[in-house]
Parts: C-alpha cells; structure tokens; sequence
C-alpha cells in the first residue's frame, strides 16, 4: 500500500473533539453515520533523493474491521509539468461518506518524501458528523 | 470511554455494532443485508448486485463500485468485473502501458511507435515501448534521426549520409 | 449549454437519502434551506478524438421552474499545460447556496470525453443541507 | 502583510445570515464554535502590468483582539509552469477551524492584480458554524 | 443587534468573552490557560508547550505550532524555534535561496553554479547564485557554453576557438 501520512492532533491549529479521537495515524469514527471527510495535502519538489516524478497522488482511505482491506474513499492524481526548479501542488479533496463506530479514516500519498509537512496551515486532515 | 476495545470474534466472524455481537461473515462475491439475531444463526447475505463486487469474506452493507477500463484512453478490458473481482484493465493492442504512478494503478495508454527504416529490437511488450535498433536498415539512410528509404531520395535531396548509403544504388538507376 | 454529467446514485460509495434526490441527471432538493455543495471532476487525457485541449472546466449549476436558464453556482476553469502523454487534472469545488424545493442541481463540463470515469473516488458529486 | 481581499456580501449567490456579518474586508464571528471555513480565489493571467509571476498563493487568515498579529488558518501555494499566453488557476480551501465570538476571517494573495473577480461563481468565500 | 462593538480595554488588557471583563494579557512565549476572576487580578498563563510559541503578549487559548525546516529539500536551520519566536530556515552551504512567492515565505534551495574555468565575478550569496565572468579564465577555452582546460583538449578535438587560446601552449607540448 502506500505510505500513510502521521498527524499532529493537539499542538497549534490542531484539535480533536466529541469523541472523534486520532490514534497510530487515523481518526476513529467514534458513532455511525455521515461524516464530511476532507484533507488537503501540499506536495513540493524538487527533493534530494527522488528521481524528477511525474504525478502526486492523494487518498483518503477507510480501514475496518468488516473487511480485511482498505477502501479509498477519495483520491485527487495530479501530474506535473514543473521543469527544474522549486514547485508546489497542493490536492483538496472532501466529501460525505457513511461510516460505521470504529471505521478509521486515514491519508495515503504516493511519496511521502514529497509532503509539504513544515507549516500546519499547508497540509491538513479533517471530519465532521453531518 | 465507551467502546475502548471491541470484542474478539472468533475466526471467520466479526462484531456488528447494531446487534452487539459477532456474526458469521458473508462469502466473497456477497454482502450483509440482515445481521445475524444469535451468532449461531447466520446473517442475511445477498449476491453483490451487478456492477459491484466483494473479493473478501466480509460484513458490510454494500458491495464495492467496479472500475471501469479507459475505453476514450485506449485501454482495454482484459477481465471483466465479477461478483468476487474488479475489472482488469491493459491496453488496446500497438498500445503499451506509460505508468503515472507507482504501482501504476493510473497508466495511459501510448502508441508503440513504429521504427520506420529500422531493425525492430524488441517489440512492443504490455508495459513497454517497441525498442528500435540505432542504426537504419539496409536500403535506409538516417536523416535527423528519422531513417529514409534510398529509392525515395532524389539526387539533390540526398546529401552527404545518403550518397554513402544509397549511393551505389542510384547508379543503378533502382526505383 | 455545457454537456451535463450522469451519476451513479445507489452502487458502491453513493447513496442518497433524507428525501435528498436524483433523477435525470440532477441532485433534487427537497426543501428550501442552506445547502453545502460540492462537486469533484478528474479530468485527464489524452484521448482519442479530440484535439489538444487547453484548458478544463467544471461548472456546478442551478435549474430551477422559477427561470428559465440554468444558474452557474461554482465554476472551475483550469489551463492545461501538460506536454504530449498522459495527463490528470483534478478540480474540487465546494459552497454554501441558496436553494428552494425543488431546484435541481448539476455539474457541467467543457468537454465529457475528457473525464476520468473509471473510478468512484476520483469524481463525486453531493450536498447536504446545514 | 499580503493584500486582503473585499467580497460582495448582498447581491447575487452572496449572502449572510444567523449574524454571521461582514464588514471592513472581514467575516465577523457571532458566537464561538467549531466553523467550516472554505475560499477559492480563481487566478488568471497575464496581466499588464505584473512581471511573470512564477506562483500565485491563497491564505485564509484569522485576526483577533486576543493577538496583534493574523493568524493563518490555510494555505494554497501554486508553482505556475503555464508559458507565455492565457493561463487560469483555481485554488480551493477548506477546514474546521475554533474561532471566538468576533474572530475576523480575511482572504490575502499573493497578487490582487491575478485574481479572477469577473464572476461570483468563480471566486468565492464563506463559512457556517457545525 | 447583541455585540455591536466591544467595550475597549486599557492598554495591556484584553476584553474575555467569557468572563465578560477585561484581563490582563499574558506574557509572549506563554497562552491564557485561565481567564481572570476580575481586571485587578491576574490571568493564568502557562508556558507555550514544547513546539509551540507566542511572539506577543495574548489572551489566546493555545500557542501557535512551529514550522519547520524543509531538510529533504537542502534548507537548514538559523534559529531554532523558542517559546517566544517561531524557527528560522535558511539553505545549506553551496544553495543559495530561490523565493517561489513574496515576501519570500516559500523559497527552494538551489545549488550554487560552480563557474568552472571562469573567474567568479560574485560569490553566491543567500539568495543569490555565483555570479561567472562571462569569458573563460586564462588556459580554458569556450565550447558553447562552457570553458573546457586547454591542457584536457587534443589536437583533433581543439576547434578555432580552442587553436586561438590554447594553440601556443600547445606547441610548447604542456600536458
């Protein structure tokens, strides 16, 4: 699978509340229901070691234990055209899914050494129940 | 809180939170209509409806959206969607797959290109380009990087690579 | 006016409910309030027929019996620059509108042969009244 | 500070309602909670006067009596590769953010000049209390 | 309509919403953890936690996240972050600073051009690239754009421009 991005879920901007809690990278669904997902990842390069990509990739997944795999929920694919130098992408993604008492709710991007993680109000992970 | 951990089922069955106890799991190729009233008792599970799919013994409440292939992009399907699996996509053939991403789940089909006046060195393969020999073949000569048949050179459009190449030819008065 | 695109409503992720509609094409409102829409169209090529495009856009759009035009509600325009081979382009748009019973809302496109279809995570299309 | 923004609050798509106000370039908080705050700035060029840009950045910022200095709540930073001619680019925005009764909300860019404000559906910003 | 303006606060105080009086402001580098009984006596503040800081004397219930520096794309760091003031990034030595916006709150570490067989005209700066001498240094001579030794170049591949420079070394058989 690809590579799960870690959160913040106190410091700064960051908060969790009602019961909806964030733990070993997901946020827990703590009551079903519809929630509105929604994250926004800001991708950067160019970066030491990977080679020039061609395309960034941001999912938000649903892991639960009625099904042994994870389910992507959303997903934003972007190529690049950036020549050489310094570039930035950020991917918005958000919308309404059902979810169950303690589905999990996780970020998978296709190269985590290309994740803009240096300023909280660049990259960020959220829900709400409807 | 709450619900700190939940309840271990045993193998092959799992918690259903709306009856508070463990359920046997629908077969692949189905889902959970109606929760099981005693784990002795089975659940209620349907046949994905046409169009979905479950590759997994599971509990939940719907099936899973097939993919459709990239038919505008070229693709082609190489297995349809069934109840147990999604469908498989490749590309239509003289196509090969150009991967976006890694583990290329998004790919573009592209056109094998065609190695006029050279010597194919591997074809055209499901997820690579046909690789063209470097020089032209016989009866070719290389203008740019394009290679020209010799019969279609005239003598005055044919310069300094085709006279080597072709030259011989021409005296022959050939085509 | 801009081709319209048609949903799946029931299947996989979608659903509808609290008297939320779809029908012909259209998410149908079932009483007047203030409403979050949202809409998300990957767009991606090259395809076949038609020429190179130069720009992508997505347009969330208002029919209601009270006038006779179409209401562009959210538009997102975007100029492509992606040089020869494949090229994605996601465009994600979201706000609070106005709606009375009975309005119907949908989501043009400049161009439907340029939409990625093929999976229900990278196009979606919803609301949910506050 | 990078240039702020002014909204049309009344005519058209736009309104404000449940004391949600705005006034001097600023959403006005009426009552502390947990808000989901959203903006898309529409970005086009060239311009006449402006030098090529090379990026065109989006913050949704917070201004408080508690704090002499804005706080920025998101962020969209976007890396132009468009070449000489016309170019469009949208940039969406969207979280929850806690604010507190008379909390300022503000959109700046990084170049006013850029921004696209021809048509209400193509520019927008907003908030609603969850 | 309930709050059209909010009462004023002295100078160091700052109006609480929910106490409904003005308090003293806490000190830069601390958060408001309790609001004041009354004016006369003093907020509670607590130090910002680790990874936090306050620039200025406040009333707010948390302290802002730090930022940090960009490693995997060459920035390093001048300053850490403290209580009092957010972290300071530059670019590792041989980058210089590329701002992508204004005021230069994004920026990209490039490296340094090396200038090789030209004088350096400037030394590359924080955010300036080396500054080269457009024509070559003594001994090197110019191929497109680039100055090639004249010692590394051979009779068949010293061009024109290569004989001009280097020519009279080579007659005296250096290298």
């Amino acid at each position: 699978h690809l590579p799960i991005l870690q959160w913040e879920d106190k410091r700064g901007l960051a908060f969790t509340k009602n019961n909806l809690s964030y733990s070993s990278n997901a946020l827990v669904i703590p009551v079903s229901g519809d929630y509105y997902v929604y994250a926004q990842v800001t991708f950067r390069g160019p970066v030491e070691s990977s080679t020039k990509p061609n395309s960034v990739t941001e999912i938000i997944t649903k892991v639960t234990d009625s099904y042994p795999e994870p389910t992507q929920l959303l997903t934003g694919t972007k190529t690049l055209s950036e020549n050489g130098n310094g570039w930035f992408q950020p991917i918005y993604l958000g919308a309404v899914v059902s979810l169950e008492v303690g589905d999990k709710l996780m970020v998978n991007v296709s190269d985590i050494k290309l994740v803009d993680y240096t300023k909280e109000h660049k990259t960020f992970f959220g829900a709400f129940l409807l | 809180r709450r619900h700190v951990t939940r309840p271990h089922c045993p193998v092959g069955m799992n918690w259903i939170e709306t009856v508070h106890q463990c359920c046997r799991q629908c077969p692949a190729g189905t889902f959970l209509s109606k929760p099981c009233t005693s784990p002795e008792n089975g659940p209620e599970c349907r046949p994905c409806p046409a169009g979905t799919f479950r590759t997994q013994p599971n509990t939940l409440s719907e099936c899973q959206a097939c993919y459709e292939c990239d038919r505008q992009a070229f693709q082609s399907v190489l297995s349809n969607c069934s109840a147990t699996s999604n469908v498989a996509c490749g590309c239509e053939p003289g196509h090969f797959r150009d991967c976006i991403d890694w583990p290329c789940s998004e790919f573009s089909c592209r056109k094998c290109q065609p190695c006029t006046g050279r010597l194919i060195q591997q074809p055209c393969s499901e997820d690579k380009d046909t690789l063209c020999d470097s020089n032209c073949k016989p009866d070719f000569y290389k203008e740019g990087d394009e290679c020209r048949p010799c019969h279609m050179s005239t003598l005055d459009t044919c310069g300094e690579e085709c006279q080597q190449v072709c030259g011989s030819n021409n005296d022959r008065g050939s085509g």
